[in-house]
């Protein structure tokens, strides 16, 4: 079949591919360039584990066909550390045991990320209403909430600090 | 002598509807001997594999467990687990 | 397996040719949210995909004398954003802030979450409550209609061949008036609505209603604009027996099915407790205006 | 986790530990927080082929013909497999795995012979090079049916006309053994002393029926596997599960093959519950390798881990409980009726085994059916019958504080089991901590706290036994003086923090050299499955030996290297100390670091190596407290604050022990109020995605606030008890005690939805 081609920005390096008209975004982070953070928990929308940003606003890749990533940019999970030194979020998690299986986790700080770049404050309802779209099985979302909001309030610091 | 307690059910398949049994037996092994004897068919009973509880403690695989003269003895199904 | 193209048309000509031109069955690519849940079942197997999300007209948020003009491609999340569209109508802000996860708020469009057809689609019945009309383009020239007049059953639209919806008018909201949008969902987040209810009503300085429009989702095969319940709410100050009339009206314009998400008792009734706390929030708002 | 929290924590026994108690970052967790960690379906290798599975649109049909031609035919395809081509298995139940089981029913489950039993049940699967030609190929298959009636729900498959799943299916455990086959496919009983007197003795009598539906473990990775198969036919397998020795077991059963022949390697895990403790596609992926020669990845689709795996089973439970009225319980029956799905093997003798366990009850019986019907094989899903059991006995006990009108927490303290409690099942219990439980639940704030319009409070208690079991561990000492801690179980919610951190104990070294690995199975002698709460407790167990093993070899090595005796030699805090002074020797304490440099010269490497059968899993118990707020308008529930109390033993980590409690807790909460299997008339299951079946999301819940209860298991050398099942047995209980307060009527059927709790409102409104 007729692929299509796309030029796009992952994780700010420049990307070419061909690819079916109907494969997601999702389909092709993981198959075609290797990512296989972004996480397929239910291919529909509901579980949040493929979540990945999309010029900054938060999207699940599998409702996002790969055809529409060209001209934008996308974050995936691989994109969130600054080299080998790990994202306030991500290292929260770590000290805070914010996982267990860690399926959910790549699209837990994804999500999370989106938030505390436009709510550097966020309420504790505001963070759990913000989080509803991404499912975690394992942890009852206890030590993920409190994760969230003490990388926030790490992150207010620094931004105060420097 | 150690008293081996069977559920009804079980007692009624196996043992002839006995539920409390006395034994002077070392360890499992001569236990389930010692019962095959008075009870032929009785080991292959346990080939679904039943569990032994001795003194409380439940082993799934048992075979030299110690039984001491006081002991209680119980046979249990297998208890897995998620 | 026949082959899906992927087209994004620049303007809105460009768009209607597409789709004039296309083998049967070619589809209109908005948010994708639904789109894409049924290409991944196999329901659908469009042989073109047209992305509306390239043509500006579609993508923008104009203030206009008359109110708004909001593309059909604009998603919730980008409505919500905008400050003075949220100030005037919080109830039809509401409505697109429910739809889904913040990841699918992100993506689901205006225009789609009404021509996908679902009787459940949350921001329905509070475009149909602020009496919002929309601009229906095709091969054929526009045409403007009220959105109440689009969706037809469920997954059916008036929408011919080639047509779709360009752009929603929505308009300035009149003095002392008050919107709001309430749904049930079993959860918190991330259900269809079981049952909804938009409110939009206007109160003269005595605190009188002066005029109402009240609209159901997820209780009949398509959203219900019912007179019976603006009927009991006009002229009345809101009071107790008003509210009881418009619960007991709007329960009775229920048409709904038992399904995984609720039964027709349970819709029935929640239908009718809804559009008595929208009509209190509604109102709220309209004393503050 | 915030102090406030740990102040609540009650440690029984005050010993002082190096790194046992602490919260260290698991070792594994950069590669997850980075999106590295590689989970079953991220395994990619050079040719690989995409699997698919054609599956079963009816409940109950008999498949006529499978014509495959078609879809053979088609370019790219380059493997077909369907049940014919498995060879045939007696049946018969075999020892194997966790309990006994029968390979016949694993492999028809895994894919249909000669009849289809639910829908989703696979038929066929095939192999091609892209999953577009995969898909069109399954589409090309032509299987004839012949649909025959089904029977969903398991009252109506015990009914004498229900349609019967198993021609050949006589009940087990009644006698006489009936002449014709049925869907009862067993009955179990328990009792000790004689209910008949106990209930004559008893002045109250609290009597219901109570139902529960099919929930699922509802893990987020969907079902994935790679097999490929080498030039010599040995088989290769790269899979998530609960246990890479399982896998490889299953799959030589199922498909005829000597267990030497496979190899398997675990992927990490993205959750389980019990729910990967079987096969599905990894036996149908191992032919379709051997058929294209080439690697097959077999990935499950949402809607088909909803429709073809786990769930565990919908029930329905009957519940007599006799007390004075005092309160003390005189006798309690339960007569429990379980969905066992297609096949038998429902974990009703469980619920029969545990439901009664948290109570001093002299006389007690529990009658177990284990049915069959037209939904998906059950699979193990977290202390696998006991939540169901547990959610009629704790709710008629509820009922019988009203009666009586005693406080519950009270009642259950009055009545709790202690040392030297007899089960229903037989042995008594040896030290436990399930009265600590409850005193500490008094003592929590939340048990006071006031309460306002719409709400209740309610609280439940739970029992699992846990396990021990096969398990293996090798610690090396590299020659760098790090140490290396392989073991055989998936690491399923940071095991490999507790492993590292029991051998760096044993070993008195810093953790940060303690390296935890997981072997495949040829790199670590048998350890049975990651379930039973079993890891932590039992390959716990065999780290400690091997890591003493190695302590007593590091001392024998120094003792060469000083020329004295081991007995001269004293292990403390990661060196070897000589205690033999000698006029002129330097002998200056030597580190692990030290000693393995010069392991070559003293003897090779230091390395333990030890298998065990674990036995002294100490049992389990915990308390929880539930507060709700209805919408008495719409019956919609919301859970407000939640506490859950438990006996963990000891916790080597407990962040990661809070978060099995918290992680339980709000499955169960699930189950409690939205989870359940919706079929429709034609027994096609309605909800196959998390759109409809609805499992908690965050904005449905509270902080869930626990208590670590630490009343040490003296059967390990750190006391530690299995934790990961308790958590879900109360909650079920606890929230329909609260939504039962709060409504003033008692709810006994879950889940509570809203259109079921509304109904029951109006309904008791209109009955006045």
């Amino acid at each position: 079949m007729a692929k299509h081609h796309v030029t796009t920005t992952v994780n700010r390096e420049p990307v070419e591919l061909l690819c079916d008209p109907s494969a997601t975004l999702l389909d092709v982070l993981r198959d075609e360039l290797g990512l296989i953070g972004s996480k397929e928990g239910c291919g529909t929308g509901d579980c949040g584990a493929c979540s990945v940003l999309m010029d900054g606003r938060l999207v699940c890749a599998c409702l996002v066909l790969a055809a529409e990533a060209t001209g934008h940019e996308i974050t995936t999970i691989e994109g969130i550390a600054e080299g080998n030194t790990l994202h306030t979020l991500q290292q929260q998690f770590l000290e805070d045991a914010a996982l267990q299986c860690g399926i959910c986790t790549p699209g837990f700080i994804v999500a999370a990320k989106a938030l505390l770049d436009r709510n550097p404050d966020p309420t504790e309802t505001e963070v759990r209403f913000w989080l509803a779209g991404n499912l975690c099985r394992c942890t009852g979302y206890d030590k993920i909430i409190r994760a969230v909001m003490n990388a926030a309030a790490k992150m207010r610091e620094e931004a105060v600090h420097g | 002598m150690a008293t081996v307690i069977l559920q009804t059910e079980f007692a009624r398949r196996y043992t002839g509807g006995q539920t409390r049994l006395t034994v002077a037996v070392a360890d499992y092994s001569a236990l389930i001997e010692t019962l095959e004897a008075r009870f032929p068919g009785f080991e292959e009973s346990l080939q679904g594999g039943m569990a032994v509880a001795i003194d409380g403690e439940i082993y799934q695989s048992p075979l030299l467990e110690k039984i001491g003269a006081e002991s209680e003895v119980h046979f249990l199904p297998p208890i897995g687990g998620g | 397996m026949n082959a899906v193209e992927y087209a994004k048309p620049q303007s809105i000509d460009d768009a209607i040719r597409c789709l004039t031109n296309a083998p049967a069955g070619a589809r209109v690519l908005a948010g994708g949210t639904d789109l894409l849940v049924q290409l991944r079942a196999g329901v659908v197997r469009p042989p073109l995909i047209v992305d509306l999300k390239g043509i500006t007209e579609l993508r923008r948020i104009e203030s206009t004398a008359e109110g708004f003009r909001v593309g059909a491609a604009v998603a919730g999340a980008e409505l919500s954003e905008h400050a003075e569209f949220s100030r005037q109508w919080p109830g039809i802000t509401e409505a697109f802030n429910l739809i889904g996860s913040t990841q699918i708020q992100g993506r689901a469009t205006l225009g789609g979450n009404l021509c996908n057809g679902s009787p459940a689609a949350d921001s329905v019945p509070a475009l149909i409550a602020a009496g919002v009309r929309c601009i229906v383009v095709g091969p054929s020239g526009s045409r403007e209609m009220a959105v109440e007049d689009v969706v037809t059953a469920p997954g059916k639209t008036v929408l011919t061949t080639g047509e779709f919806v360009s752009q929603f008018l929505i308009p300035a909201r009149a003095a002392h008036s008050g919107d709001a949008y309430l749904r049930f969902i079993p959860r918190t987040e991330m259900d269809i609505a079981v049952a909804s209810a938009g409110v939009c009503l206007t109160l003269n300085a005595a605190g009188v209603c002066t005029a109402a429009r009240v609209s159901l989702g997820a209780v009949a095969p398509r959203a219900l604009l019912v007179a019976a319940c603006a009927d009991a709410l006009i002229g009345s100050t809101l009071d107790d027996a008003a509210l009881a009339k418009l619960a007991a009206a709007a329960s009775a314009a229920c048409a709904p099915i038992n399904d995984k998400r609720g039964t027709i008792e349970f819709r029935t009734k929640v239908a009718g407790v809804l559009a008595r706390r929208a009509a209190t929030i509604a109102a709220q708002r309209a004393r503050g205006n | 986790m915030g102090n406030e929290q740990e102040a609540l924590n009650l440690v029984n026994e005050q010993v002082e530990y190096k790194w046992v108690g602490t919260r260290p970052i698991r070792p594994d967790g950069a590669d997850k927080v980075t999106g590295r960690a590689t989970f079953g379906a991220d395994i990619d290798l050079p040719g690989m082929l995409t699997g698919v599975v054609i599956r079963s649109p009816h409940a109950h049909a008999r498949i006529i013909s499978i014509d495959t031609s078609a879809a053979a035919a088609l370019p790219g395809v380059l493997g077909i497999v369907t049940g014919a081509d498995l060879p045939e298995l007696p049946n018969e139940v075999a020892a194997g795995g966790e309990a006994p089981i029968n390979f016949r029913y694993v492999s028809e489950n895994a894919i249909a012979r000669d009849k289809v039993l639910y829908d989703g049940h696979a038929v066929a699967a095939v192999a091609a090079t892209s999953v577009e030609i995969a898909h069109e190929a399954a589409s090309l298959i032509k299987v004839n049916y012949e649909v025959l009636p089904h029977v969903i729900n398991v009252l109506d498959a015990m009914a004498d006309d229900a349609p019967v799943l198993h021609e050949g299916l006589i009940t087990k455990g009644v006698e006489p053994a009936p002449t014709k086959a049925s869907n009862i496919a067993g009955k179990t009983e328990f009792a000790m002393g004689d209910i008949e007197k106990g209930f004559a003795e008893s002045e109250v009598i609290i009597e219901r029926s109570y139902t529960t539906e099919a929930v699922h473990q509802g893990y987020i990775e969907p079902h994935a596997v790679v097999a490929s198969v080498a030039a010599d036919g040995m088989v290769n397998i790269w899979c998530s599960s609960q246990g890479q020795f399982m896998i490889r077991e299953f799959c030589a059963k199922l498909l005829g093959m000597d267990i030497g022949r496979i190899r398997v390697t675990p992927a990490e895990i993205g959750g389980g519950f019990g729910g990967k403790t079987t096969v599905y596609l990894e036996p149908l992926a191992v032919v379709l390798a051997q058929k294209s020669g080439r690697p097959v990845r077999m990935v499950m689709s949402r809607g088909e881990v909803m429709r073809a795996t786990g769930p565990t089973s919908g029930t329905h439970v009957h519940i007599k409980l006799g007390a004075k009225r005092d309160g003390t319980f005189v006798a309690g029956e339960m007569v429990l009726k379980y969905q066992a799905g297609a096949y038998p093997g429902s974990p009703a003798f469980l619920g029969g085994m545990t439901g009664f366990s948290c109570y001093e009850l002299p006389n007690a019986k529990a009658t177990c059916w284990d049915v069959v019907s037209n939904r998906p094989k059950c699979a193990a899903y977290r202390a696998p019958g006991a939540p169901m059991a547990s959610f009629g006995v704790e709710s008629a006990i509820d009922e019988l504080a009203q009666t009586l009108g005693m406080d519950p927490l009270e009642l259950r303290l009055k009545n709790a089991a202690k040392e030297g409690t007899a089960t229903i099942y037989g042995p008594k219990f040896l030290q436990i901590g399930y009265v600590e439980t409850l005193l500490a639940a008094k003592a929590h704030p939340h048990w006071s706290a006031p309460l306002g319009p719409n709400q209740g409070r309610g609280i439940a208690c739970g029992f699992w036994f846990n396990i021990g079991g096969p398990s293996s561990a090798s610690v090396h000492v590299n020659e760098d003086g790090s140490v290396s801690v392989v073991t055989g179980n998936p690491d399923i919610g940071g095991s490999r923090a507790s492993m590292a951190i029991m051998a760096a104990e044993v070993l008195g070294m810093e953790l940060s050299k303690v390296k935890p690995l997981i072997g495949d199975t040829g790199q670590i002698a048998y350890s049975f499955l990651t379930g039973g709460s079993r890891v932590t407790f039992a390959t716990g167990m065999a780290v400690c030996d091997a890591a003493k093993d190695v302590v007593r070899q590091l001392r024998t090595r120094a003792a060469k290297m000083w020329k004295v005796t081991a007995e001269d030699v004293e292990w403390r805090d990661g060196s070897a100390f000589c205690t033999k002074v000698e006029e002129g020797k330097d002998r200056a304490p030597l580190t692990l670091a030290a000693i393995a440099h010069a392991a070559a010269r003293t003897g090779g490497p230091i390395s333990g190596n030890v298998s065990i059968n674990a036995a002294g899993a100490g049992p389990g118990f915990g308390t929880h407290i539930c507060d709700v707020e209805v919408d008495p308008e719409t019956g919609a529930t919301r859970v407000i604050r939640y506490t859950a109390i438990q006996d963990v033993g000891r916790a080597i980590h407990p962040s990661y022990v809070e978060g099995q409690l918290q992680g339980g807790a709000v499955q169960g909460i699930g189950w409690a109020l939205n989870e359940e299997y919706v079929y429709d008339a034609n027994g096609r299951l309605q909800n196959t995605g998390f759109l409809d079946y609805r499992m908690p999301v965050a904005s449905d819940l509270p902080m869930i606030d626990t208590v670590l209860v630490e009343v040490p298991n003296p059967g390990h050398p750190y006391g530690v008890r299995g934790v990961g099942e308790v958590p879900i047995v109360p909650p079920l209980g606890a929230v329909a005690n609260a939504v039962s307060h709060a409504v003033g009527l008692r709810l006994t059927s879950l889940p509570i939805s809203p259109p079921k709790l509304l109904a029951a409102i109006d309904g008791a409104k209109a009955a006045g």
